[in-house]
């Protein structure tokens, strides 16, 4: 039986590589030189985390091949990225949450 | 962009599945859920460093400036680089072509040493200026609490420690795949071991993507 | 209590809500548990094997059933837990602390050491006066512990490194348990203490007969007085004394919102002055950038404290009252 | 396990008989070899806690604490909780019933990774050593928690010995989990679709996804309490200003989970026992059925309930509190589907019925008492009292060990080839739930007089109580011993058991008791939905000899 298993061929592998490094260059380079504060808030972060997030997006679809891979894998690095977010955001909830005053009730 | 790769030749089906295709989805669904599992298990670290980022703003601040973020940025590159070459290695394994397999593999091999020499250099030279986070911890500098600074790198050496663990073992299993790989050369190339290495290479460079800016430049 | 104990006291305000939210769940336990039992048991004495009983075409599922006992049992559920998250915010809101008995806590491993504003120290002990609020302002020395008084059905975790508070209002006199409720080591089982609840009459009469230091037969010193000392032994006068601008002035300083170098604002609470006081760079107000403060290793919990009650009591700047000797006062 | 058995042709090979080396066990990529070899180091353990159990029962006898020091008290409750949770309770019914029963109820030779598998045994096992050698090393006072920083720098027990066995075990049970998700997804017979998998499959699916989304984070949180104790990386080290409440997330993000991994199974082999011995279809089977993942998925946003008065933030107390309550409300829906399974039914008071009855009383009550705790006002006063204890082991031993006593007596003829003795089993039913409910009814009781938890004296007003407590934890341990006394006698002298002794239905029971190593001749084919019972036809009685 043929086993008919999509793969990208060569050349979309060095674009996707050539991405990854332009990313990594821009995203040091505005670490270091831009500061755009906006308020406590500090820009910064979410850029960097923003760049981290596609890279990591490229890698996944195309080097992890998610793309051509079966539902089942998609929904399971779904699942991983869920029960990671709400580590985050309900682990989170209570540090940010530990200064509201209950003036307001 | 994709072109499809029919490769005329067969794998060995394991006696517990019908036919290859079984075989190779149940693998690729069992990696699949084991990376979810690893992404849970650095998860925990990120949820930690968080949390303590958000407590002890200008401490990370001043602490993450004593890291080389050239040597970072060089790990970066190499990660990456060992990330395409390993994806190449999966391709040709595909192809059923050993010997090319056989020379991506060792080419991820060396720049994963590589990755490693880097970082020993970085652990000498923190340990030298005694930043390790246990016993004589010194962080002496002016209106920056010593406490925040030595979780912070308390964090930095676990999280790293632990991602460059995990490059040992990917080391570990290539030169395994590569003896297995040549020694079995007679018959067809099973790529099913070396496309489950390689999502799990590209797992752990994915891990350093997001310790890299989060560890070296933020701030 | 002779016999089989079954209830504790209520002796204390929340007591009674919390003892009501407590019937209704055990009545709604005992509901749903005999409800289960009785149909299992009817089905099984009637449906049991070799019964002559019509059995045809069994229901497979019914919609209307199924969600039934879906969305009542949440809106059941969803009301009990409004009341009790109710119930939990005016549990845990800080009240007004002018009326209220504000006295320290300090847990470390095994005892449980209290400090009354006025300077009185006891440990495993607690005097209050019944129907005034009392608020703890707790932290612990080593590990975890937890101030747990079971009759007024109150408790929070002693955490290492951070206040807790707690407040409650004693309803009845009497004297109650009072355990540790984290596990905390090998004498866990022994911080226990007790909690004495007088009248008002008594309560006065107490903190006469226990305001004579042991051996210096004068005055105790109340813990705004001991601060004052220890602000000016440690040298924070030098910068913290009205009109200098070494640091930021501390008179009223307390409770109001601080801005700070990066823009936030934080309200300057127990917790603040206390990591000012540990590590002053933690949180820099804005306009003291370039100003640095010492930190003091080695100061206590209990100092850190009372330097907290000698700066909240900077409303006004009172010279440091002189001692006054036991005799004089009873003579 | 020497049994030589012979189901009705004479010298038929079977996966028991057809090798008896101690390499052939050792080595062996069967999964009913594997269930078999956890189930024997399981009970090595359910001894070791349970024996645990019994000392604490008997120093609480005296308000004094006389019968231990406190030290050791304290090792003993801590081991109690370590031994029971992660060597019995988490592996018992997923890798014991799981592993042998799945592949058969599939329609499938094997599991999708045979070595994984075994290789999940012996990093079981690797855990379980760590753990006997902490145990013999002095033991650990920590409580199972290792809340830091008592954990971290103030214990002096072997604290990182215990900690490195929770973390080598947690790695057994993610690769069951990995195991089970793959398997289920890809080794199903042709026919076999979702809707018509047996309930036991869908509760061990999403009891595999908290297994395997879950344990990760308790591995790093242990990992880093042993690294700060061993190394001195200070990361939850209040004196740098570490967080312990910190510890406590991750701690309870993966344990609350794990309650769930414990009771889920257990829920899977309820409506699998009810089902056959109510002779029926479970009533709404699809509520029944996604109520297990709706459990899975929401056990992961509750954990702050166990955190309300550990000085976590009152917002985010209040959000855990109101999705603890939607998490109930799953459970509720599976208690009254069983209840209503029982109607128009035929059912037939065996011994596994008589363990999922008593199940399904002793979870209804632990389920609504977990709700006391968690509305916040009440917590206040409950947490960390006998409150506490009694409602998670009316969960855990009433709900989970039940459930596995329950899908033992109902599997034991298929594993074993052999029926347990019948009367024996209704005795040890009865006398388990008497047992049970004579020791932690007044526990209910003690914990709402606000007598605290871990505690080795306590006031002597509650000594009655503490009395009937104990007297019950020695009927509970003579209903245990009895139920292993017989389930080893019988392996022996046990009646031979038939394909299908109880007449149920299920792909499991199309293949000889014990079955043959590769499962099934040919590739079984499923028309037919799950639990197809016709109740109303007499004729089906007399092929049912058993009961």
């Amino acid at each position: 039986m043929m086993t008919e298993h999509k793969m990208p061929d060569i050349k979309t592998y060095v674009i996707v590589f050539l991405a990854l490094v332009g990313l990594t260059f821009f995203t040091v380079y505005s670490a270091l030189n831009w500061h755009v504060k906006l308020g406590p808030l500090d820009l910064n972060i979410i850029l960097a985390i923003a760049i981290a997030c596609t890279k990591a997006g490229l890698v996944i679809a195309y080097f992890m091949n998610l793309k051509n891979s079966s539902k089942l894998a998609k929904t399971w690095a779904g699942a991983g990225l869920f029960f990671l977010l709400i580590m985050f955001v309900f682990g989170l909830s209570d540090f940010v949450s530990r200064w509201f005053t209950v003036e307001g009730w | 962009m994709s072109e499809a790769h029919v490769s005329d030749t067969h794998l060995p089906v394991a006696h517990q599945f019908e036919d290859e295709e079984q075989q190779f989805q149940s693998y690729s669904l069992g990696m699949w859920v084991f990376l979810a599992q690893e992404l849970l298990f650095f998860g925990g670290l990120f949820t930690a460093f968080i949390v303590y980022r958000h407590m002890y703003f200008d401490a990370f601040v001043a602490a993450h400036h004593k890291l080389d973020w050239k040597l970072g940025g060089l790990n970066t590159l190499i990660l990456l680089t060992s990330s395409l070459t390993m994806a190449l290695g999966v391709r040709t394994a595909i192809l059923n072509n050993y010997k090319a397999t056989i020379g991506w593999l060792l080419a991820t091999c060396a720049l994963a040493f590589g990755f490693m020499g880097v970082k020993y250099v970085e652990y000498s030279s923190k340990i030298a200026h005694n930043l390790w986070p246990a016993g004589d911890f010194v962080f002496k500098q002016e209106g920056i609490d010593a406490g925040g600074a030595q979780i912070f790198y308390g964090l930095y050496f676990t999280m790293t420690g632990l991602h460059g663990l995990h490059v040992l073992v990917g080391i570990l299993i290539m030169g395994w795949l590569v003896f297995r790989i040549y020694f079995k050369r007679k018959e067809v190339v099973d790529y099913i071991p070396i496309e489950l290495t390689g999502l799990y290479w590209h797992f752990v460079d994915l891990v350093w993507i997001f310790l890299f800016p989060l560890l070296y430049l933020i701030g | 209590m002779n016999g089989i104990p079954f209830f504790p006291e209520q002796a204390s305000k929340a007591a009674h809500e919390v003892d009501l939210i407590y019937y209704l769940l055990t009545a709604l336990t005992i509901f749903f548990s005999l409800a289960v039992f009785a149909g299992v048991l009817y089905f099984v004495i009637k449906y049991r094997a070799g019964s002559k009983v019509d059995r045809h075409h069994p229901p497979s599922h019914n919609m209307k059933l199924e969600l039934a006992w879906s969305v009542i049992p949440l809106f059941m559920s969803l009301a009990v837990f409004g009341w009790s998250a109710k119930l939990f915010v005016e549990m845990q809101k800080p009240i007004p602390s002018r009326d209220a008995l504000e006295v320290i806590v300090i847990g470390k491993q095994w005892m449980w050491h209290l400090q009354h504003p006025t300077g009185q120290r006891e440990n495993n002990t607690l005097h209050i006066p019944v129907g005034r609020p009392v608020k703890l302002t707790m932290i612990s020395q080593d590990v975890l512990h937890s101030f747990y008084i079971p009759a007024f059905r109150i408790k929070m975790d002693v955490i290492p490194g951070r206040y807790t508070t707690m407040w409650f209002e004693a309803t009845k006199t009497g004297t109650y348990h009072l355990f540790c409720a984290e596990f905390c080591g090998t004498k866990h089982a022994e911080m226990i203490g007790s909690v004495v609840v007088l009248t008002p009459e008594e309560y006065e009469q107490w903190l006469k007969d226990n305001q004579w230091g042991m051996q210096s037969q004068q005055r105790i010193e109340t813990m705004a007085e001991q601060g004052a000392k220890l602000f000016t032994r440690l040298g924070c006068n030098g910068c913290h004394a009205p009109g200098s601008e070494g640091g930021p002035p501390l008179a009223g300083m307390y409770g109001t919102q601080r801005a700070l170098t990066d823009g936030r604002f934080v309200t300057a609470d127990d917790n603040y002055i206390r990591d000012s006081i540990l590590e002053p760079q933690k949180m820099v107000l804005s306009g003291y950038e370039d100003k640095f403060m010492p930190t003091s290793p080695g100061i206590e919990e209990q100092q850190i404290l009372q330097l907290i009650a000698y700066i909240r009591s900077l409303k006004e700047m009172p010279a440091a009252a002189a001692p006054i000797n036991r005799n004089e006062a009873e003579g | 396990m020497s049994a030589a058995t012979t189901s009705q042709h004479k010298g038929s090979v079977n996966y028991l008989n057809c090798d008896y080396s101690l390499k052939s066990w050792l080595t062996t990529l069967d999964h009913k070899r594997i269930g078999l070899l956890y189930l024997i180091a399981i009970l090595i353990f359910f001894l070791i806690g349970g024996s645990m159990a019994l000392m604490i029962r008997y120093e609480l006898l005296t308000p004094e604490g006389d019968f231990l020091m406190s030290d050791t008290y304290n090792k003993t409750f801590t081991m109690h909780g370590v031994a029971l949770i992660f060597f019995f309770l988490i592996p018992s019914i997923p890798a014991v019933l799981g592993n042998f029963l799945l592949p058969l109820m599939l329609g499938a030779k094997d599991v999708a990774f045979p070595r994984l598998n075994l290789l999940s045994w012996y990093v079981f096992m690797a855990g379980a050593t760590l753990g006997t050698i902490a145990l013999v090393a002095g033991g650990v006072d920590t409580g199972w928690t290792f809340y830091t920083p008592l954990s971290s720098t103030f214990a002096h027990g072997a604290v990182v010995l215990a900690v490195s066995a929770a973390f080598v075990a947690g790695f057994s049970s993610i690769m069951t989990g990995v195991n089970f998700i793959v398997t289920i997804h890809m080794m199903r017979a042709p026919g076999l679709t979702w809707s018509r998998l047996p309930l036991f499959v869908w509760a061990h699916y999403a009891t595999s996804l908290i297994q395997v989304l879950g344990t990760p984070v308790i591995a790093i949180t242990l990992f880093l309490v042993g690294v700060e104790r061993a190394i001195g990386i200070g990361i939850f080290d209040p004196k740098l200003g570490g967080d312990p409440v910190l510890f406590q997330h991750l701690f309870w993000f993966y344990s609350h989970p794990a309650v769930y991994i414990m009771i889920l199974p257990g829920m899977g082999v309820i409506s699998e026992v009810i089902a056959c011995f109510a002779r029926r279809r479970i009533f709404g089977y699809d509520f029944v059925a996604y109520s297990s993942l709706a459990i899975a998925v929401l056990g992961f946003f509750v954990w702050g309930h166990h955190m309300f008065v550990s000085g976590q933030s009152m917002y985010a107390g209040m959000v855990f509190s109101v999705i603890t309550f939607l998490v109930a409300i799953p459970s509720a829906v599976k208690i009254f589907n069983w209840t209503a399974t029982l109607y128009k039914g035929s059912i037939h008071l065996t011994a596994p019925m008589l363990f999922a009855l008593s199940f399904m009383g002793l979870f209804t009550i632990g389920g609504l008492t977990g709700l006391f705790l968690a509305s916040m006002a009440v917590d206040i006063h409950l947490h960390d009292t006998y409150f506490v204890v009694a409602h998670f082991h009316y969960v855990m031993v009433g709900g989970q060990i039940i459930a596995f006593l329950a899908g033992l007596h109902f599997w034991w003829p298929k594993m074993t080839g052999r029926m347990y003795p019948e009367g024996l089993g209704k005795l040890s039913a009865l006398v388990t739930f008497i047992g049970f409910n004579l020791t932690f009814m007044p526990q209910f009781i003690l914990g709402y007089m606000g007598m605290p938890r871990r505690y080795h004296s306590y006031p002597e007003e509650w000594q009655v109580l503490h009395v009937l407590s104990s007297a019950g934890a020695s009927v509970l341990a003579a209903g245990f011993l009895l139920t292993i006394g017989y389930l080893i006698w019988s392996l022996w002298y046990g009646e031979k058991a038939s394909a299908n002794p109880w007449g149920a239905k299920g792909l499991e029971w199309q293949v000889p008791s014990p079955p043959p190593t590769e499962n099934f001749e040919g590739k079984p084919i499923v028309k037919e939905e799950a639990y197809h019972y016709s109740p109303e036809l007499h004729e089906e009685e007399k092929e049912y000899e058993h009961v």
